[in-house]
């Protein structure tokens, strides 16, 4: 397979409270013979609250990123960030369709961005560029145990218009990604509905609420864990769980990974390298069936002859039964 | 040459906005203007005897009148000058209101305009030559495009006028979306009791001959002659040995096929009679299902069938009828769901569409009028209704209001409640849209008689939650958010045109809106005319409208095309290409440009030879005119001296 | 190439028709000038040298009524295609007699390289030199050097239609994207420069109307809307305006039928490039609607048909 | 010719009857505000307008000359428009040729229902001759050669 | 005051240009490869080497001529009644044209005939030409197709310029023929010319010898009225005549006007432009009759005109001044003096 180079921008959460995220996706991509370029002297992307005060001033945060990327002589940037993602893409496509704005904005950086730059989440760049199949070809370890809600949360996929990715009310990339490295995933509706996340300081009751509802539909769907893309996402479903459970008297104990998390375990990647250890609800209990896709197959087969044996056996004993 | 100029106030919609006085001031002042004045209504009764009666004292010989847009008046203020003795072509007009008056505030600077424009209008219509109409015969018969409760009703009352009608339906059936309802609002009276026997006198009518699963292929000539061709698509069935007797339908193996009728409520079989009520009540194969062509072999049918009618071979087939006039009822369709991913965009069974609970309600559909949800046939007791499901929504490109869905879903959730006396309606709406007679008492009924429990906002997601759907809505009024565990949810597709609407309308040379809806000749005062001569509209082709509203566009229709028959001879429009027999250099180049075929050879005495127009076949649109190298070849009244006369007015260096 | 091929062929072809349109020397060595053949003894007049410039061609239209035989170069060729395209003769009432041709000669260039002396005799060699005597002297040129623009990038040197042909056929060694050279060039030019170049031109006009009628396409002739009243197009005045818009009703009225004979350029007596805008039109057409005129007798000329899914047609935004 | 305001510039509008006129008209009825550089001429077809009216209108003053006619497909006449895209498109690639911006010309197709379409359109083209400004027509050479 | 002067070839470019401080100055310039008569400027590239395209006639008889300007005054109260204002265009300014060819100012004097020496003469042309001083210039060499000296011309003649130059080694030599004429010896940098006499003498002898004769050694003889009237002579010698104008657009001495009115609104100016007999619109009627409706028609009116109605009118003069433009610049390179040879009868 011919090796793929992209820019790859991190952002302020994959340094911190996102470090697994970072951790896995870096590896999971390296297996599949992705060259990452970081961009040197990267900044804030922007979705900070600066876009709730000055439009012009949050695109310039994003643009002076794109900018570096740019001269970087790399077209394509790819971004784990979902928030990040959607900062870049609105810059890139506002100054795109508005030529005051690209001036405004341009004013305001060093070195204008020129609009060269597409930006793409890790998600896409598995899903359509790499492939399924090229996804499905690194596997190694299967995950007999788990059944997992994949969540895309709030921004991946919407506004369509910005985003411009996957089905924006009905996506399924993460889905099929998973399904590829040999996974159960659920029928799961709540993919979309709001974390809360955004209202994780002023309005914490209502975060609860909604996390719960989260979470209580993820069960329903009959799975067993939950699979992210997004840190803010990651850290509000699993650091909240406690506080749900307190407020709602429920007793909740999903593990909340990140899907890149889950396709490393599947590559035979250890818990460990992966930042499994990090994650606040432990998923240490559901990932220790894993074992070999060799072993699975075995374990089928032994299971199959066992029935097989069991069936002849009932079989047996009914003749048996019959002739007295 | 002396130019009459009237400049009309329209009250202040003109002279709101421009300084009428000024602009007839100036008028009298350019070369060729004998007389010119400012008129508060020239439309008027008096305003028009003011010009009739100048052109008399004043000795007048060309009028200019600016006033509205002449789409508007035009032929009001060329009757003006006719009765007044001069040629209704020597009328040119201004349209200072439309282009003018009513989209600019600065009013010197439209006064400035309208001064240029009247002067225009001036240096036109001193060019203006006199112009003769020929007279030619109108075939007396009518096309009926789509045979809905419009198309048959203006069917029934062409015949019954008398004059022979030709009605395409493109199903196999008539009857349209109404053959489909179970009840009608406000007086829930049976859709099809009503409907059947109107169905009945279009079959057995002797001046309406009926073409069902056909479509209009083609369209070609010009008001009181039309040649159109009929496709009529392949059934695979003999009509005229099939006694709709049923038993193929029956035995047909077939037995997931689309049901397209019920919009696909429950399958039906390959071969098929749309629904018992059917007119022509007729079998017909569906081959994207049927085995003997998608497998090649089976043939139950053909062995079942007691007259032999079955005919695996048909092929579509061209008829061609002549007509003189053509009333397009083509109907509507509906949005797709596929544009409500947030309400699951069809994946869930129990999300389904007004027009499908329509089927469920009714006694002849699929569950012979048991409301049985379709995940798991049981009855639901709460059930959702979702109004404007696309209806005023830009963001589904659909800003207009589908019209009669308030209405439908009031009937619906009284029909619920007589059905399934244990339940409960919702219903989630925007306003609520009554303002027919007795409509709104019947919205209300739905409230408080039987229940039902209406919530003003909107639903932003439907999920489902074991067996239920929940529906996620706000109340606005409330100002919460609403959760509802439905058993059901029914929503309210927007009504959208006709699929294949444009294509129509592109064969008929009429015009059409942004969504499909075909655009009348003017909103208030032409509402059943198209601006192409002799096609009318009727029912919801033109927009959304109930049944009283299409019926009575049906009979209007009809109205208009008897008023059209009235007389034995139409006079053509004399403002048609005609060619200078000196200059004509015999290039022939119009004849290649023609779109109609109006333009022939013709050898002069001594063999020279010249373009001719055939004036009742020409239609004016002046491409051979911008063809023609020499100029010899000029559409009367737009020659190129006329347009020229404009342009040089206002540009001169 | 010779001219006793021709002669033999033309005694042949005279036989069947009223009149045969070739070549016969002019008022000096340098200008051929087109002849009427009805007698036989006229045969010996005719000629066939590089001096032979006239489109022959342009003559059939007015000849409707007769059976002629005609003389036609390769770019003259095209010229019969595009009549048979838009009907303007009846190609059983035409005989072609083709002539491969490698090239003829510019007489404004021949001119311009002996200084505008009386030409006394024009001598073609055969290794291609062309020998001129003047009174000041001989003066030895190449063929290259004195042809038309239109020569060096032609690419039908053979006729594309003939019912005979006076010599072996020529392939053309030209490639067909430099035909559009000096369009694009020009076109990289800056919009006021294309401006002042062409008010510089026009303005020389002095509305004779050689090019027009010279032009084997102006089918209007004495028809032509630059001199009528009705419709008025334009005035008589002799202002830079009205020339402007004489030459753009030429050009316009040729958009997708010019056959690029360059007769009208040759014969304007004030030396403005005048087919230089039928070329840019042609350039278009051929972009466009790939279309090229007088090559191919089944093609349509694109202002008189269309397409409704245009595809190389663009909407415009504003 | 009257005074002109200097702020105005001179803009010629060619509509087809049916269609671009019937959407100017209903600009108007819905109130939709549009500068008052543009004059309109009315045509009954786009096929009508031969390209020679733009050429001429360019030449005699006109800083800009708008063409509309029914959208493809939809012409009153069948196939007046599909001729006029031929011819509208040819003039729009030989006017730089001579020197004169094409911006100064634009063709589009707006139907009798597209109000605020029309309305757009004016008032971008408007605002576009503004941009380019006044077109000098060809300077008047002493006469006579 | 001398009758001739000299001015050397370096102080040529310094005499023109003081000239045309005073008087409005056209000279033949090279455009392209065309050579043109225009107004002097010091940007242009002055060509004397050769005939100019066109002859200057345009100068006193311009192409177009807005004879005058009306404007239709109405009062509004009064609207029935239209006043015409005129304006007539007369003021021409003094003119010098340098450079014109014998051929060419023999032209002029075809054309005072009918629009001066007559009773009524025509003030415009009159009005020009009173203002306008002709300078010509003598032939270095004759041009393909000329045959002046067959018509009665030279290529030194003298006939209708006002001052004649000849070129001569060191520069040139100016002989002044009129009072005009010695106005311009008074132009900067003009010096005796007496010593340049003899040279000027001998270059005007060289060059008359080298121009041809197209009608051989008996010369011009006169018409055969039998060949004039005959039909199938004239379709034969101009079935290759293409019907363009340009043989009378360039020539010297072909002097048809049309008349017509040009009105925009309440303005509009009546003009008179050149005409020319080989045009079909030159003879149509109001009623589409046209009596000469064919080209040789035309043509035939063309050549009788030169050679035989104004010369039966003008004391035997020709309307031609053999300059060869209508042959040089003719399409298909049709030859007047072929034809007007081959009238002449066996």
């Amino acid at each position: 397979m011919a090796e793929r180079e992209y820019a790859y921008y991190s952002g302020c959460s994959l340094e911190g409270t996102a470090v697994e995220y970072d951790m896995s996706m870096k590896l999971v991509l390296e297996a599949l013979d992705v060259n990452l370029k970081e961009p040197e002297d990267w900044s804030c992307c922007g979705s900070t609250p600066a876009h709730t005060v000055d439009h012009v001033l949050a695109a310039a945060l994003a643009a002076r990123n794109l900018s570096i990327i740019e001269k970087m002589g790399t077209d394509t940037v790819t971004v784990p960030c979902p928030s990040c993602l959607s900062a870049f893409k609105r810059a890139h496509l506002g100054m795109a369709g508005d030529a005051s704005f690209k001036d405004q904005v341009n004013d305001l950086i060093d070195e204008p961005y020129n609009g060269g730059v597409i930006s793409k989440s890790t998600l896409q760049i598995m899903y359509e560029d790499i492939g399924l199949e090229e996804v499905a070809k690194k596997v190694t370890h299967a995950l007999p145990d788990l059944v997992v809600a994949p969540y895309y949360g709030c921004i991946l996929t919407r506004p369509p218009e910005i985003a411009q990715f996957d089905d924006p009310e009905n996506p399924v990339s993460m889905d099929k990604i998973l399904e590829a490295v040999g996974v159960k995933v659920s029928s799961f509706v709540f993919k979309l509905e709001c974390c809360g996340a955004a209202f994780g300081v002023p309005k914490r009751d209502m975060v609860n609420r909604l996390t719960a509802k989260v979470l209580s539909m993820a069960l329903d769907s009959g799975a067993n864990c939950i699979a992210v893309a997004c840190p803010l996402c990651q850290q509000n479903l699993d650091l909240r769980q406690s506080q749900v459970n307190a407020l709602m008297g429920t007793n909740y104990n999903i593990p909340i990974l990140y899907f890149s998390q889950i396709v490393g375990l599947t590559y035979g990647l250890t818990p460990k390298e992966l930042g499994i250890d990090k994650l606040i609800v432990s998923a240490d209990d559901l990932i220790r069936s894993r074992i070999t896709v060799e072993e699975l197959a075995q374990n089928k087969a032994a299971a199959e002859a066992e029935e097989k044996a069991r069936k002849a056996k009932q079989k047996e004993d009914k003749t048996k039964t019959e002739e007295t | 040459m002396r130019v009459g100029v009237f400049i009309c106030h329209c009250g202040s919609n003109i002279a709101g906005t421009i300084d009428v006085a000024k602009v007839a001031a100036e008028m009298r002042k350019v070369p060729g203007v004998a007389f010119a004045t400012n008129y508060m209504y020239t439309c008027s009764e008096p305003g028009q005897d003011e010009i009739k009666e100048a052109i008399k004292r004043e000795k007048l010989n060309r009028i200019v009148v600016a006033a509205c847009s002449p789409r508007m008046h035009e032929l009001t203020f060329r009757r003006t000058i006719e009765k007044a003795g001069l040629n209704r072509y020597f009328l040119e007009m201004a349209n200072i209101r439309e282009h003018i008056s009513w989209i600019g505030l600065d009013k010197e600077a439209n006064t400035n305009k309208a001064i240029e424009s009247v002067k225009m209008a001036v240096a036109k219509a001193m060019n203006n030559k006199p112009l003769y109409s020929q007279s030619f015969k109108v075939n007396k018969r009518v096309l009926v495009i789509g045979g809905g409760v419009a198309g048959m009703q203006a069917a029934l009352d062409c015949a019954d006028g008398g004059l022979e009608v030709i009605l395409v339906e493109k199903s196999p059936s008539v009857g349209g979306m109404m053959a489909r309802l179970d009840k009608t609002f406000p007086t829930i009276d049976c859709s099809i009791c009503i409907l059947g026997p109107k169905m009945v006198d279009v079959a057995q009518h002797d001046k309406i001959k009926l073409y069902a699963y056909s479509e209009v292929d083609d369209i070609k000539g010009y008001v009181g002659n039309y040649q159109i061709k009929i496709k009529k698509k392949a059934t695979y069935v003999d009509w005229v040995k099939c006694t709709g007797c049923g038993a193929c339908m029956e035995k047909c193996p077939a037995k997931n096929s689309y049901d397209h009728f019920n919009f696909g409520v429950a399958p039906t079989r390959a071969i098929n009679i749309p629904f018992p009520q059917a007119i022509p009540k007729k079998a017909k194969i569906d081959p994207n299902y049927c085995r003997q062509f998608v497998k090649g072999k089976c043939g139950v049918c053909a062995k079942i069938c007691p007259t032999g009618a079955i005919n695996y071979e048909m092929q579509d087939e061209i008829i061609t009828e002549d007509v003189g006039a053509i009333i397009v009822a083509s109907g509507y369709g509906l949005v797709d769901m596929d544009k409500f991913p947030e309400y699951g965009a069809g994946r869930y069974p129990d999300v389904i569409t007004g027009i499908q609970y329509e089927r469920l309600l009714n006694a002849s559909g699929p569950t012979e009028g048991h409301i049985l949800r379709p995940s798991d046939k049981t009855e639901p007791k709460t059930v959702v209704f979702v109004s404007c499901a696309g209806s005023r929504d830009k963001s589904c490109g659909i800003p207009y209001c589908s019209n009669f869905c308030c209405m439908y879903i009031a009937k619906q959730a009284i029909l619920t409640k007589d059905h399934i006396p244990d339940s409960q309606s919702y219903v989630f709406y925007m306003d609520i849209r009554s303002p027919g007679k007795g409509y709104d008492e019947f919205t209300r009924r739905a409230q408080e008689d039987y229940g039902a429990k209406y919530v003003r906002g909107r639903v932003s997601r439907i999920y489902p939650k074991g067996k239920k759907m929940v529906v996620v809505g706000a109340d606005t009024l409330l100002g919460t958010q609403v959760e509802v565990e439905a058993d059901l949810v029914v929503l309210a597709t927007a009504v959208t045109a006709a699929p294949g609407a444009p294509q129509l309308a592109e064969k008929l040379h009429i015009s059409y809106d942004t969504f499909g809806f075909y655009v009348e000749g003017h909103p208030k005062l032409r509402p059943v005319e198209t601006n192409t001569a002799g096609v009318y509209l009727a029912g919801c082709a033109q927009g959304p409208k109930d049944i009283p509203a299409s019926v009575g566009q049906g009979s209007a229709a009809a109205s208009k095309v008897q008023a059209l028959f009235s007389k034995d001879m139409l006079e053509s429009d004399p403002a048609v290409a005609k060619v200078n027999e000196n200059t004509c250099v015999g290039c022939l180049k119009c004849i290649m440009t023609c779109p109609f075929g109006a333009v022939k050879e013709k050898e002069l005495r001594g063999g020279r030879i010249v373009a001719n127009v055939i004036e009742t076949v020409c239609a004016g649109c002046g491409v051979c005119t911008a063809t023609c190298p020499c100029g010899a070849i000029q559409l009367s009244h737009f020659t190129d001296n006329q347009l020229l006369a404009e342009v040089n007015t206002i540009c001169q260096k | 190439m010779g001219p006793e091929k021709m002669k033999e062929i033309i005694t042949d072809v005279l036989k069947d028709v009223d009149v045969v349109i070739g070549y016969k020397q002019g008022f000096d060595k340098l200008h051929a000038t087109p002849c009427f053949i009805n007698k036989a003894e006229q045969i010996e007049e005719i000629i066939w040298s590089p001096v032979c410039v006239q489109n022959l061609a342009s003559f059939l239209p007015s000849l409707k009524a007769k059976k002629v035989g005609v003389v036609v170069k390769g770019c003259d060729s095209r010229t019969i295609v595009q009549y048979m395209q838009e009907g303007l003769i009846d190609r059983s009432k035409v005989v072609v007699v083709g002539i491969p041709c490698t090239g003829v000669v510019s007489v404004k260039k021949v001119l311009d390289k002996v200084n505008h002396q009386p030409i006394e005799d024009v001598v073609f060699e055969a290794d291609g030199a062309i020998l001129v005597k003047t009174p000041a002297g001989e003066t030895k040129l190449s063929l290259a050097d004195v042809s038309p623009d239109k020569c060096s990038t032609c690419l039908y040197p053979t006729p594309v239609v003939y019912d005979h042909l006076a010599a072996e056929p020529i392939k053309s060694v030209k490639a067909p994207e430099d035909v559009y050279k000096d369009v694009e060039e020009f076109e990289g030019k800056s919009l006021e420069e294309r401006k002042v170049y062409w008010e510089k031109e026009f303005d020389r006009c002095i509305r004779c109307y050689a090019c027009r009628n010279a032009c084997p396409m102006c089918v209007c002739q004495d028809s032509c809307i630059a001199e009528s009243r009705d419709p008025h197009w334009i005035s008589q005045k002799s202002n830079l305006s009205e020339k402007f818009m004489f030459h753009m009703i030429h050009s316009i009225h040729l958009a997708g039928r010019c056959v690029e004979c360059g007769e009208c350029e040759r014969v304007c007596p004030m030396g403005i490039p005048v087919n230089a805008l039928k070329k840019k039109l042609n350039h278009d057409m051929k972009a466009l609607y790939n279309y090229e005129p007088g090559v191919n007798p089944e093609d349509k000329p694109p202002m008189y048909t269309f397409s409704v899914e245009e595809k190389k047609i663009e909407e415009h935004k504003l | 010719m009257s005074e002109i305001a200097p702020k105005e510039l001179r803009i010629v509008g060619f509509l087809c009857n049916w269609c671009s006129y019937g959407g100017a008209d209903t600009a108007g009825v819905s109130r939709f505000r549009q500068p008052t550089d543009l004059r309109i001429i009315r045509v009954p077809c786009s096929g009508r307008v031969d390209p020679l009216f733009i050429v001429k209108a360019l030449l005699n003053g006109a800083d800009g000359v708008l063409v509309s006619g029914c959208h493809p497909r939809d012409c009153h006449y069948t196939d007046g428009n599909f001729y006029a895209r031929r011819r509208l498109e040819m003039l729009k690639q030989l006017l730089p040729y001579l020197g004169i911006d094409e911006k100064r010309f634009h063709y589009t197709w707006i139907s009798a229902s597209e109000g605020q379409r029309w309305q757009k359109t004016v008032t971008d083209f408007t605002n576009q001759i503004h941009k380019l400004g006044p077109l000098h027509s060809t300077t008047e050479a002493h006469s006579g050669s | 005051m001398a009758d001739t002067g000299f001015i050397p070839k370096e102080k040529w470019g310094a005499f023109i240009e003081g000239l045309s401080t005073k008087a409005q100055v056209y000279v033949p310039c090279l455009e392209g490869d065309t050579v043109l008569f225009r107004p002097f400027g010091k940007e242009k590239t002055l060509c004397f080497e050769r005939p100019a395209n066109s002859p200057p006639k345009s100068v006193i008889f311009p192409q177009s001529d807005t004879l005058f300007s009306f404007t239709f005054i109405k009062d509004p109260d009064n609207p029935q009644k239209t006043e015409v204002e005129l304006k007539e265009h007369l003021d021409f300014p003094k003119t010098i044209v340098i450079g014109s060819r014998p051929c060419d100012a023999k032209g002029f004097t075809v054309y005072d005939r009918p629009y001066t020496e007559t009773d009524t003469p025509d003030p415009y042309y009159k009005g020009r030409r009173e203002k306008t001083t002709i300078v010509t210039m003598t032939c270095n060499s004759p041009s393909a197709g000329c045959f002046c000296t067959a018509v009665g011309g030279s290529p030194a003649d003298k006939e209708g310029s006002d001052a004649l130059i000849t070129e001569v080694e060191k520069g040139y030599f100016i002989e002044a023929l009129t009072e005009k004429g010695k106005e311009i010896l008074q132009g900067p940098g003009v010096e005796d010319g007496k010593a340049y006499q003899g040279d000027a003498t001998k270059k005007q002898e060289a060059v008359h010898s080298m121009v041809k004769n197209p009608f051989g050694p008996k010369g011009l003889g006169k018409v055969s009225p039998e060949l004039f009237d005959n039909d199938e002579f004239w379709d034969n010698a101009v079935s290759k005549c293409v019907s363009c104008g340009a043989c009378t657009y360039l020539c010297p001495t072909c002097y048809c006007f049309n008349i017509t009115d040009e009105q925009t609104s309440d303005k509009g100016e009546r003009i008179r432009t050149w005409d020319g007999c080989m045009y079909v619109h030159f003879t149509l009627e109001a009623s589409g009759h046209n009596p000469r409706p064919t080209k040789f028609q035309r043509f035939k009116n063309r050549v009788g005109h030169k050679f035989s109605f104004y010369p039966e009118k003008y004391n035997g003069v020709i309307a031609c001044c053999g300059c060869g433009r209508c042959i040089r610049y003719c399409p298909m390179s049709v030859d007047i003096s072929e034809i007007v040879s081959n009238l002449q009868g066996a």
